[in-house]
């Protein structure tokens, strides 16, 4: 394990720290708890939007707290669960009279935790709570109706604080920005590869084997198993099948418009997330898809992981004008 | 027999505590053949947290004092386990809230609730490999022992073996929740470890209730 | 070699091609090569500023072209200077009347070609350069009086770039904003630890061997050999050396302000930069030395190389208002 | 002999195009020492679009031809010894613009102004390890033998004996520039490449104008 740390317990409350003392004038904790990240601006009347999840993968979460985006987030140890506690100091601090939208990732601990602080705030602190679970990763199938998503969330998540994030700066209430992220969700979908594995500084090893010419389509952002393991291609073919995968999964038609995200998991150089959107954008220009906007680098990572991900937000009029809705968070700035 | 008051509950916390410290490297090996190794850690932090919570607390509602040492394990360890444990707590206080005592019938839906409050956050069914297979056929025998009146002793003991049993069961299972899910097929060959701590905590009841006799 | 590439040949050609089709509202060629790349916008009678340098280091170079920043830049192949030519070519494109200035690191192959480009600029096109070489990695020792500065340029660039960016945007002439460029370097000093190497496509092999449990604090972004190897240290340890190495190479008092860049080169998480950052903060708090603004990311890169930089500015009222003046690039965005 | 024109230009830069093709994997290996292996590949792939570039001109003025070969060099191979080889062509260019023929001392002061042109470039003094190491002695010798009115032959004879002298005095030398400086003291136990370049230039012009006799 080769990481510029101090402890593997102190890894993250010594990032906590260095957060809050970069970001002064732009975030703050809540309570005395750093993993409880809140913007220092509230607007009354706005609904508040929080998120959170385990840590590592900057810079999501917390780097989306700002402006246009959302309020708060509380994150936990490295790939752990914030505690419904945690969630609930963030609920209460953001909760400017509007009620709160959580907006989190497809997992288990995340899930029983955002739950329980809901109830919490529910009943203890009389703060309407509304949620919604990202799960956009097309590496498992699409759930059947009725059935639960088991799809986990992953860097698409973004664009579904960006379209709340900005129509809940416009004031709308707690239905309207839940209707909008509900429709970010269905219109947004993922799939990522991995050339290497990242190291949870508490366990020392990597957490995945893959030799040195493989490469795993559609794995997790934990190391979670994809879609198949396979000898390492060329950035036209990885491409190639990984956008083919995103376009069955959606109906699309000629003419139809994207917001298109090609996330690096940590390690993957920002030229070569730039030579997989150059494959990106040929296919769809082939298949007729026009791109609105884009976004090339790292904004959901796995530490040191090496790969990338690709995400398509399918656009209409409305999600057009929340995506080009300006943003000023600590990570995320767009004019 | 001693009365099931809030010293009962507190020292039933601190049983709690000891064994999943006792069996620590137990979970963690369990937990480690398909999970992530935490369960040993996050079970015996957990309930530590839970018994030292109710422990300082001047207090001798039954229910506030379970759903206190609930929020106290949900603090400690968010993890999947710790927050179904911490719901399993909670539930189990609300229902008893207002109680400073307990007889049969109060024991019974102290884990009826408990089921409840894991089942209502964690939406597994029996039967899909899970804590609930663990407790769930603990509670039947209990609801079943309560009907024909055994008394408490036997009710532990009966309790104990149907957890143990149940534990042994989701061997064969295929997982429906939580990383073993991932295993698809493969998970049939292990336990549950998650059950193990259900058995774990009925046992422990049952010792902590004979021993108390 | 485990990367996202077609070919290494087409490696940096495809990167730029995906460089266009994400930013086409932003850069555009200069000429047909797209190794020339200058910014949409002009503004009659400002000072041009130039780049540019060897590939491999995104977001360095080209990302910093735009409002408040530079106008053009000129890259070669991973590693390897862009041609006097393509410089020539990125000169005339953004030379708006007032003269152009070149600002590029202390390397051989660089200096020959913008000397090269700035003698034709003159001779054929009638264009006044000036030119400032940034060399201010203190992992080599500082020139002694009259002597060329041996020292590499390393992440402070991005200083040079801010402060000459913002008063060239104010409309200042080539003198002047030649002055505060000068100013800048004579305030930056930078210092880099790398844990990992890089592998040049070309090459397909690790540009150096470094064992799993060791370090070399000074290396160069490309490789170059730095002050000692020695055993992996925690954060503390070795944020303590390399802030120690340059507060001691500029006369610093209690009082003084600086703005602050942690950079990472390439595989090493956000995570832990902030680690870093925390520390860099308790150092200058005990030394009295105040932060104004800090930058914590990836700003120059060597690729999937592990590792980080620290770069001090030293401030005065001048350069303060220089360094907060807003900037709206591809990669670098300030409000 | 030929005469010094557009044409024996033209001949003399495919000449060095052909033997640094040849000599490609040898300057390889001698920069992969202390360097980045890639001076065979930067001096074939240079020599060869610069003597490309004035074989499709229709051009007589030798100071443009050199010139425009110098262009050709940089816009192909933008490395240290790629830039420092055009700036050569191009001072010769400049100095030798408006002329259509050479005679002995023109001769001489293209190579001084090529030696000028590295060295304005580079700004790297004698002795310092560098391709004017491998040059300089050669014009030394030139201007010699030009001085006592010695004939072309014996001039390109004497001049390919210094280069090649010059080139085997760089082992022993303290390099001061580019890559190899780095390795400090250790660099002295090396020849340098950009020498064996200069050699390599010398020799073959020697022997284009001995066998052109
Ligand atoms: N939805 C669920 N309902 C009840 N129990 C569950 C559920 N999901 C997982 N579990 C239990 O949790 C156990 C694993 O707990 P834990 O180690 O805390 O999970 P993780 O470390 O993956 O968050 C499993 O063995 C299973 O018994
Ligand atoms: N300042 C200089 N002046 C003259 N020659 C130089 C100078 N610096 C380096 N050289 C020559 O360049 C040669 C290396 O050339 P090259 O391989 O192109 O360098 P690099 O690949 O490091 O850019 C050296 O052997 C030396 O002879
Ligand atoms: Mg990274
Ligand atoms: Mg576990
Ligand atoms: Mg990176
Ligand atoms: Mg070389």
């Amino acid at each position: 394990m080769k990481k510029i740390i101090n402890t593997p317990e102190g890894f993250i409350p010594e990032m906590l720290e260095g957060i809050y003392v970069a970001h002064p004038k732009e975030l703050r904790p809540a309570g005395n708890d750093l993993h409880c990240l809140v913007s220092v601006r509230s607007h009354p009347g706005k609904v508040g939007i929080a998120t959170g999840g385990g840590s590592g993968h900057l810079p999501l979460f917390l780097g989306y707290v700002g402006e246009g985006m959302l309020d708060g987030c509380a994150i936990g140890d490295v790939f752990q669960s914030p505690s419904a506690e945690q969630m609930l100091a963030v609920t209460q601090t953001i909760h400017q009279g509007a009620g709160v939208l959580y907006i989190y990732g497809n997992y288990n601990g995340d899930i029983f935790n955002f739950d329980m602080a809901a109830e919490m705030a529910d009943f203890e602190h009389d703060i309407r709570v509304e949620t919604v679970v990202v799960g956009e990763d097309v590496a498992s199938p699409a759930p059947l109706e009725g059935e639960d998503n088991k799809r986990r969330g992953v860097a698409g998540i973004f664009f579904v604080y960006k379209c709340a994030g900005a129509v809940a700066r416009q004031g709308k209430s707690l239905d309207e920005v839940k209707r909008i992220a509900l429709k970010a969700c269905d219109n947004v979908r993922s799939l990522g590869v991995a050339l290497s594995s990242c190291t949870v500084p508490k366990v020392g090893r990597p957490s995945f084997e893959i030799a040195e010419d493989e490469m795993e389509i559609g794995m997790g952002i934990h190391g979670e198993p994809g879609i198949r393991r396979g000898k390492l291609k060329n950035a036209d073919a990885i491409v190639d099948e990984m956008v083919a995968s995103i376009l069955k999964d959606l109906p699309y038609q000629k003419g139809d418009e994207v917001a298109v995200l090609v996330n690096g998991l940590g390690a993957t150089p920002l030229e070569e997330l730039y030579v997989m959107f150059r494959r990106v954008k040929q296919i769809l220009d082939e298949s007729g898809i026009s791109i609105h906007r884009s976004y090339v680098g790292e904004f959901a990572t796995s530490m040191e992981m090496a790969g990338a991900s690709i995400s398509l937000l399918r656009l209409d009029e409305e999600l057009k004008a929340l995506v080009d809705a300006p943003a000023d968070t600590p990570f995320f700035k767009q004019l | 027999m001693m009365a099931m008051d809030s010293e009962w509950l507190k020292g039933l916390l601190e049983a709690w505590a000891q064994v999943m410290h006792k069996h620590k490297d137990e979970l963690i090996a369990l937990d480690g053949l398909c999970g992530d190794s935490d369960l040993g850690l996050t079970m015996s932090e957990g309930f530590q947290a839970a018994s030292v919570m109710v422990a300082g607390l001047d207090e001798t509602d039954l229910g506030k004092l379970l759903y206190q040492a609930g929020k106290a394990m949900a603090g400690a360890v968010p993890s999947t386990m710790g927050t179904l444990m911490a719901s399993g707590l909670m539930e189990a206080g609300k229902v008893l809230k207002g109680r400073q005592t307990l007889d049969a019938a109060g024991l019974v839906s102290l884990y009826q609730a408990y089921y409840e409050g894991v089942f209502k956050r964690g939406k597994a069914n029996r039967g899909e490999k899970t804590f609930l297979d663990g407790l769930g056929p603990a509670v039947d025998s209990l609801e079943v022992s309560a009907q024909r009146g055994a008394d408490m002793a036997e009710m532990a003991k009966l309790a104990a073996v149907a957890a143990r049993q149940g534990y042994q069961n989701t061997q064969g299972m295929l997982a429906r929740h939580g990383r073993m899910a991932i295993r698809g097929e493969l998970s049939k060959d292990y336990l549950d470890p998650g059950a193990a701590v259900a058995a774990l905590m009925i046992e422990t009841w049952a010792n902590y209730t004979i021993g108390g006799d």
